[in-house]
């Protein structure tokens, strides 16, 4: 076992952790952590894997930081989003779709 | 009742991915390719020095390049999803606060030029330095010195993108070179340099933005 | 682009070009529409007589598109076609006549005669169709084109009926697809030869065949209203006259019987379909929807809707003829093609000159009306003596020949289905020309709108068409062995196309 | 077992536990501030990768940017409601 | 017909200009004019917008132009591609590679048809100082710049940003300037999105473990030589994270909303380009990379859910009271159509017949999309009873929905039509009849939900248009460029040869 290996498991967990969340969990914000979980366990997941025989490999590690970056972009969005929301309604949940 | 089943699902599907993928990942053999090596071999044509810069800005540029559209997009989502007009008076904080934000605002500033400078051959670039950019302008804003951000005007615009669209005029260009970002190894280098320092303060803008756009929605 | 090939497309052009430059008219340019539509439709019987002659001295025309690798739209003016494409130009001409008159003053007549042209066109269409897919094509674009007919009262009634309508044709198009999708596969084309196609597949195929005979018959005998499939045309008559007049004599209808015909003589080949014993359901079918369409028009008040059911019963005269294998029975059938167009379209255009003219609609209200409009009520009885068979009319030379085939055959049962059926035509429309003719006009008129100028009982756009119709039904009976009659034409067809042996 | 994996799995279970308990905790400040600790944990997690611009951009952005946005949003939500009840 | 593309041979010659590679301005391209508009400020850039559209247009034509010219074009599906580019120079696998088969270029073309048509719409549309126009230009820049860039990506983590591109730039557009509902759907989507795209780059991440690379032309090969179980986990995710963002039933929740609640421009670029996007990529990777790990039985489920997603997008459109609901329940409905060649890919027939429904339905739910845009704004109503009587005022736009509800009905002679023959055709070649039946049924199907609108449109109850008073003049921009669009949407059913040729069809 490599930290390599081991810390692509833990990325698995984390993943399916942070999916679960944003499937369950209902309060908007949280929603929101969920999914930077799920993006940290798919990051762990790229990295570590790659690096099963412990040395390190650039292109994994720069799409990480592309992926870093996106994952700030959609937080800060959702979060703008999510204020908003808040503003009109004063909830931080979704309101259940009436299906029309 | 629904809930409680969807939860039940959901727990279980979650479990039984992680035990089938951590069973499938310890059983893997070595990777076909290792794409260490011509990383290394073509690095002296890349125009940096540090491996990682070398894939993100050069290799790997063009995900790069979209990547700072993606950042630029989250900040057009916002401008868009709207709000009132009109930002939220600043609220002076302590003297003893703005003080001291006075003296580590110039500060922040060198870090991130120096973290800029350092991308080319350390770890570091052009990412970092924005984030480093967009803190001090926060605090400026926390301490009251800084106003929220309203309606973007030109000058703040032209910031906003010029780091993007700078990339993507030298992208452009080479171009009709020959390679969507085929950098001449002769050139690389200032190109980078050129591109990364562009990105440094479009990016800071940006993310200071993620913050100073919102604080309209204080009021 | 040699005249072989134009010449299809120009009889397509001719009201597909107006009709689109009539939906981009507005309301008040009466005249520049009228001119259009009139300029169309003369135009195109020029260029049906220009294909008539050309085919009598034996030219071919034709012309197709690849719209996918290994499928065509593809035309052909051949005799069978033209039969129904002459009969459709000469039609529509008087039809438009009449439409423009009848509704004057009436809104939305851009979007009437818009889709007016365009059902037309269909209609050119489906006569011209050289493959099943094409068939097909134009098939569904009249079911489109009509819609907007049917509900251009915009009432509810006008929109139950138009819905009931597309209910049964596209359910009917959805099952023939199927069957014209399941051909192509098994064939890889759907062209339409003398004699047929499908025959070429072998024996193993013969289950399959007679499958997809059923959908194609099902699916076209939505249109044909042929019993138990005929639910939506009587509910069709809530559309103004004109276009019942267009759906029953020349365009929905018809296409139907049209499509019976080139699929048995065409696809399947009428010596094949007998070989697969395909004709006698058919024959049996025809019989049923004869009687039952007849029986109930005998109950109907609603003068249209007597009309309609009347329709019902005579479209069915085709099939019949069609399934009786020979070459009498054919002509029979081909010539009904045509005499049962004239022969209803001057009974509707009648109906609805007494529904404009003195408001009547039902049966029960005509008492007297022979008196106060003599000249539409003799067009009217000059069309009911048609349909009932009466000697010197052209339904007296469709029925003769029926019968003759029917005997010929050796389906002695159908000569009985046929003459069954014309004492209950006479059952029907006899106590309407009595009542017009003999009775009294005891009230006043349900709603007199047009009054009488001197001769003319109703305004002249009205009267004309009608008039022209019932001297043809007279014309098509006397001369009927003339050269260019429909029955020589029909006799040419048949020799030509069909039988191996000479005609009789 | 090298003392480097040793740390490696504590620095996994930190890691677990801190992603469990933001999701799990009842509070929204308290979950933000374990999500802020989850990222400098992923941040020492990406140097014993041994990918320090990871780790860089993780604690600058991750964590540090990430965190301020959700504080920044917490404080604006919890500000507007005072302000809904007050009125 | 084999000269039926020689107008494309003096566009071809321009190929010779070697600056001018259309893969790669493709993409450079709209980011460049997205940026511009943004620059130009608020509400500003639709002229941009509108000649970069035009010049990608022919970009686009010119790209399939070469491919359809290069004699030995590989088929769609095979690991080479007609066109390539290697983006920096280096080269796939250190590089990223961007290629173009006939299936890009078909895709690129109905992008930049379908978006030319909606920015001359939209501009017409959003009034000056209305919220949700502030921003559309950039935001639509990017979109078509992620779907373009997705469309000639051959590198599965670019491929991921792009994915994120659409995605971010789908959610914005949706929620610009909205109320709380236009908000509320627009996080929902959201939500999926990143769930989607997160899905697809942990696959990602799984297949960069067991390979050492993304590039799809170097996976190919390895994933035929030798699949561990863990890619099959990742082919797994990646399909999964894509179907959710492709909405297939069940997956379809969000659609609804997010399509139904935007301004119309924008729920016509969505439900047109955007749900296509994700479809392309299962499409891709499922003729390509990852077709030695998918069984039968995965293209059964694959046909299955398209089925079910007909009658329920169906049910829930002949339903809804909404117009706008009622088309983008339609979108879910229609999308199920593409999942049912999936059993049928064996044969090249499947795949065109799924090209061409894609056409279709992205060309006419454009317009349809369109046309109730310009129904809504007239009547002041967005239900479907608040129709009554509009045929009376807006039979250009009415004849626009007719159109396009005949291309969604499968009817002749529109492409929609087309797409059924293939369909049914393919399906009763292979033995598998049950899917013709679905096919016709979901024909059936929208039928009744298109005429319950036409219907509606001709219902005149004479009180109710009094009240009204008068009708609020609508640009007659609005009204022709739907037309437009649901005209080509039925055009393309008189001749599909070319795009079949692009595919590999009777070349």
């Amino acid at each position: 076992m490599t930290s390599g290996l081991l810390f692509a498991l833990v990325g698995v967990a984390l993943f399916a952790l942070g999916v679960a969340g944003v499937v369950l969990i209902a309060q908007l914000p949280r929603r929101i952590l969920a999914f930077n979980l799920m993006g940290s366990g798919a990051f762990l997941v790229l990295v570590g894997l790659a690096q099963r025989g412990d040395l390190p490999d650039p292109v994994p590690h720069a799409m990480v930081l592309t992926g870093i970056v996106v994952a700030v972009a959609a937080t800060a969005l959702a979060l703008a989003l999510v204020r908003r929301l808040h503003a009109l309604t004063g909830r931080l949940q979704l309101p259940e779709d009436d299906g029309d | 009742m629904k809930a409680l089943a969807k939860t039940f699902v959901v727990v279980w599907l979650a479990l039984v991915f992680v035990a089938a993928a951590i069973g499938a990942m310890l059983e893997l053999g070595p990777a076909a390719l290792d794409l260490r090596a011509p990383v290394t071999d073509h690095l002296t044509d890349t125009g940096v020095s540090h491996p990682v810069t070398a894939v993100l800005l050069n290799y790997r540029g063009y995900d790069t390049l979209l990547e700072i559209a993606v950042l630029l997009l989250a900040l057009l989502g916002i401008l868009a999803a709207g709000g009132a007009a009109g930002s939220a008076a600043p609220k002076a904080a302590h003297p003893m606060l703005q003080a001291s934000a006075r003296l580590a605002a110039p500060l922040m500033i060198l870090v991130a030029v120096y973290l800029l400078w350092a991308g080319a051959f350390l770890p570091g670039g052009a990412f970092q330095a924005g984030a480093v950019l967009a803190a001090a302008a926060v605090l400026l804003h926390l301490v009251g010195l800084t106003r929220g951000w309203d309606s973007p005007r030109l000058r703040l615009r032209l910031g906003l993108a010029g780091g993007f669209a700078l990339f993507l005029a030298v992208a452009a260009a080479l171009l009709t070179q020959g390679a969507l970002l085929g950098f001449p190894p002769a050139w690389a280098g200032e190109l980078i340099m050129l591109i990364e320092a562009g990105l440094t303060v479009s990016l800071g803008l940006i993310l200071a933005g993620f913050f100073l756009f919102l604080s309209r929605d204080l009021r | 682009m040699s005249a072989s090939e134009w010449l299809p497309l120009a009889v397509l052009a001719s009201s597909l070009v107006p009709g689109l430059v009539i939906f981009a008219l507005p309301e008040d340019r009466v005249a520049t529409r009228t001119t259009l539509n009139l300029l169309g439709a003369l135009a195109k019987l020029v260029l049906v007589l220009l294909l008539l002659a050309g085919v009598r001295a034996g030219e071919t025309y034709g012309v197709r598109f690849a719209v996918l690798p290994g499928l065509d739209l593809a035309f052909k003016a051949d005799a069978l076609g033209l039969l129904f494409i002459s009969l459709s130009a000469v039609l529509w001409l008087l039809t438009t006549l009449y439409a423009i008159g009848y509704l004057e003053r009436a809104p939305h007549r851009s979007r009437f005669f818009g889709f007016f042209s365009l059902c037309v066109t269909a209609t050119m269409g489906i006569a011209m169709a050289a493959n099943l897919f094409t068939f097909f094509v134009f098939y569904e674009l009249l079911t489109l084109s009509t819609f907007p007919l049917v509900v251009h009262r915009e009432t509810s009634q006008a929109l139950r009926a138009g819905t009931l309508y597309l209910a049964y044709t596209l359910i009917g198009g959805t099952v023939l697809l199927t069957g014209i999708v399941w051909l192509h596969h098994l064939l890889g084309h759907t062209e339409f030869a003398h004699t047929g196609v499908v025959a070429a597949l072998g024996s193993e195929y013969a289950a399959q065949l007679q499958i997809i005979f059923v959908l194609l018959i099902v699916g076209v005998g939505v249109k044909a209203a042929i019993v138990p499939l005929h639910g939506w045309l009587p509910q069709a008559m809530v559309a103004p006259a004109p276009v019942s007049a267009l759906l029953h004599a020349v365009a929905v209808v018809k296409a139907g019987a049209f499509g019976i015909v080139r699929i048995v003589y065409e696809v399947y080949g009428i010596e094949f379909a007998q070989s697969l014993s395909l004709l006698w359901p058919l024959a049996l079918v025809a019989a049923v929807t004869i009687l039952w369409g007849s029986l109930r028009a005998l109950f109907q008040d609603d003068l249209k809707r007597r009309l309609a059911f009347s329709t019902v019963s005579q479209v069915s005269y085709i099939a019949l003829g069609v399934a009786l294998f020979g070459p009498i029975g054919t002509v029979g059938g081909l010539v009904h093609l045509v005499h049962q167009g004239i022969m209803k379209i001057t009974l509707f255009f009648c109906a609805g000159n007494y529904a404009e003219t003195l408001g009547i609609h039902k049966v029960s209200e005509m008492n007297g009306a022979g008196r106060r409009m003599p000249l539409t009520t003799v067009a009217f009885s000059i069309g009911a003596l048609g349909m009932m068979g009466a000697p010197l009319t052209a339904g007296a030379v469709s029925k003769a020949w029926l019968s003759d085939g029917a005997s010929a055959a050796g389906m002695e049962w159908a000569v009985w289905v046929l003459w069954t059926s014309s004492l209950l035509n006479a059952a029907y429309f006899l106590p309407i020309l009595w009542r017009a003719w003999l009775r009294p006009a005891s009230t006043p008129w349900p709603d007199e709108r047009i009054p009488r100028r001197a001769w003319r009982e109703t305004s002249r756009l009205l009267l004309l068409p009608p008039l022209v119709t019932a001297a043809a039904t007279l014309a098509a009976g006397i001369f009927a062995t003339a050269e260019l009659s429909p029955l020589s034409w029909a006799r040419l067809i048949a020799e030509r196309e069909y039988l191996t042996s000479p005609a009789p | 077992m090298t003392l480097g994996l040793a740390f490696d799995l504590l620095l996994a279970c930190a890691l677990l536990w801190s992603a469990w308990r933001t999701l799990s905790t009842p509070r929204l400040d308290r979950a933000i501030i374990l999500f802020i600790a989850f990222g400098l944990l992923m941040t020492i997690a990406w140097i014993r990768l041994s990918a320090p611009d990871i780790a860089l951009a993780e604690a600058a952005i991750g964590a540090g940017l990430t965190g301020a946005l959700l504080l920044d949003a917490y404080g604006a939500l919890r500000q507007r409601k005072r302000r809904r009840k007050a009125s | 017909m084999t000269d039926a593309l020689d107008w494309l041979a003096p566009l071809v010659s321009l190929d010779r200009l070697a600056w001018l590679d259309p893969l790669a301005w493709l993409v450079v391209l709209p980011l460049g004019w997205a940026t511009l508009a943004f620059v130009l400020g608020s509400g500003r850039g639709a002229w941009a917008a509108l000649a970069g559209v035009s010049l990608q247009l022919w970009l686009a034509v010119e790209l399939a132009g070469t491919i359809l010219a290069d004699g030995a074009t590989p088929p769609v599906g095979a690991s080479e591609m007609a066109a390539h580019h290697a983006v920096g120079g280096w080269g796939a696998p250190l590089g990223i590679d961007l290629a173009a088969d006939g299936l890009s270029a078909a895709m690129l073309i109905l992008t930049q048809m379908v978006a030319l048509p909606l920015a001359v719409y939209a501009r017409a549309y959003f009034k000056a100082g209305d919220p949700a126009g502030a921003w559309f230009w950039p935001l639509m820049g990017f979109l078509i710049a992620g779907l373009n860039a997705l469309f000639v990506s051959a590198d599965l983590f670019n491929l991921y940003v792009t994915l994120e591109l659409v995605g971010l730039a789908s959610v914005g557009i949706v929620a610009a300037g909205g109320g709380a509902q236009q908000l509320a759907a627009a996080l929902r989507y959201l939500f999926v999105s990143l769930v989607g795209s997160g899905a697809y780059l942990l696959g990602v991440a799984l297949i960069y473990g067991a390979y050492g690379t993304v590039s799809i032309a170097t996976l190919t090969p390895l994933i035929a030589a030798e699949a561990p179980r863990l890619v099959w986990l990742a082919a797994g995710l990646m399909l999964v994270g894509l179907l959710l963002k492709t909405a297939l039933f069940p997956f379809h929740f969000w659609l609804p909303p997010a399509h139904g609640s935007a301004p119309a421009p924008v729920s016509a670029l969505l439900s047109a380009l955007v749900v296509k996007a994700s479809f392309y990529l299962i499409l891709r990777l499922w003729i390509g990379p990852l077709e030695p790990l998918l069984p039968a039985a995965a293209a059964w489920l694959a046909a299955l859910l398209g089925a079910l997603a007909i009658f329920w997008g169906s049910y829930r459109a002949i339903r809804a009271v909404k117009l706008k609901r009622l088309i983008a329940y339609s979108t879910v409905a229609q999308l199920g159509y593409l999942f049912l060649i999936f059993p049928l890919l064996a044969q090249p027939a499947a795949l065109q017949a799924g090209v061409m429904q894609v056409f279709a339905h992205g060309l006419a739910k454009a317009g349809m999309f369109a046309a109730a845009g310009v129904m809504i704004r007239a009547t002041g109503q967005d239900t479907v009873a608040g129709l009554a009587g509009a045929v009376d005022r807006l039979p250009v736009t009415l004849f626009a929905f007719g159109l396009a509800g005949m291309t969604l009905m499968g009817l002749p002679p529109s492409s929609g039509f087309l797409a059924k023959w293939q369909i049914i055709e393919a399906a009763l070649a292979q033995g598998y009849w049950i899917i013709a039946v679905v096919a016709l049924a979901g024909g059936l199907l929208a039928a009744l939900y298109v005429f319950r609108v036409l219907r509606q449109a001709f219902l005149v109850s004479g009180a109710d248009v009094a009240e009204r008073g008068p009708v609020p003049a609508v640009p007659r921009t609005l009204e022709w460029s739907a037309f437009v669009l649901a005209a080509a949407s039925v055009l393309l059913g008189l001749r599909g040869v070319e795009l079949m040729r692009l595919l590999g069809a009777g070349a």
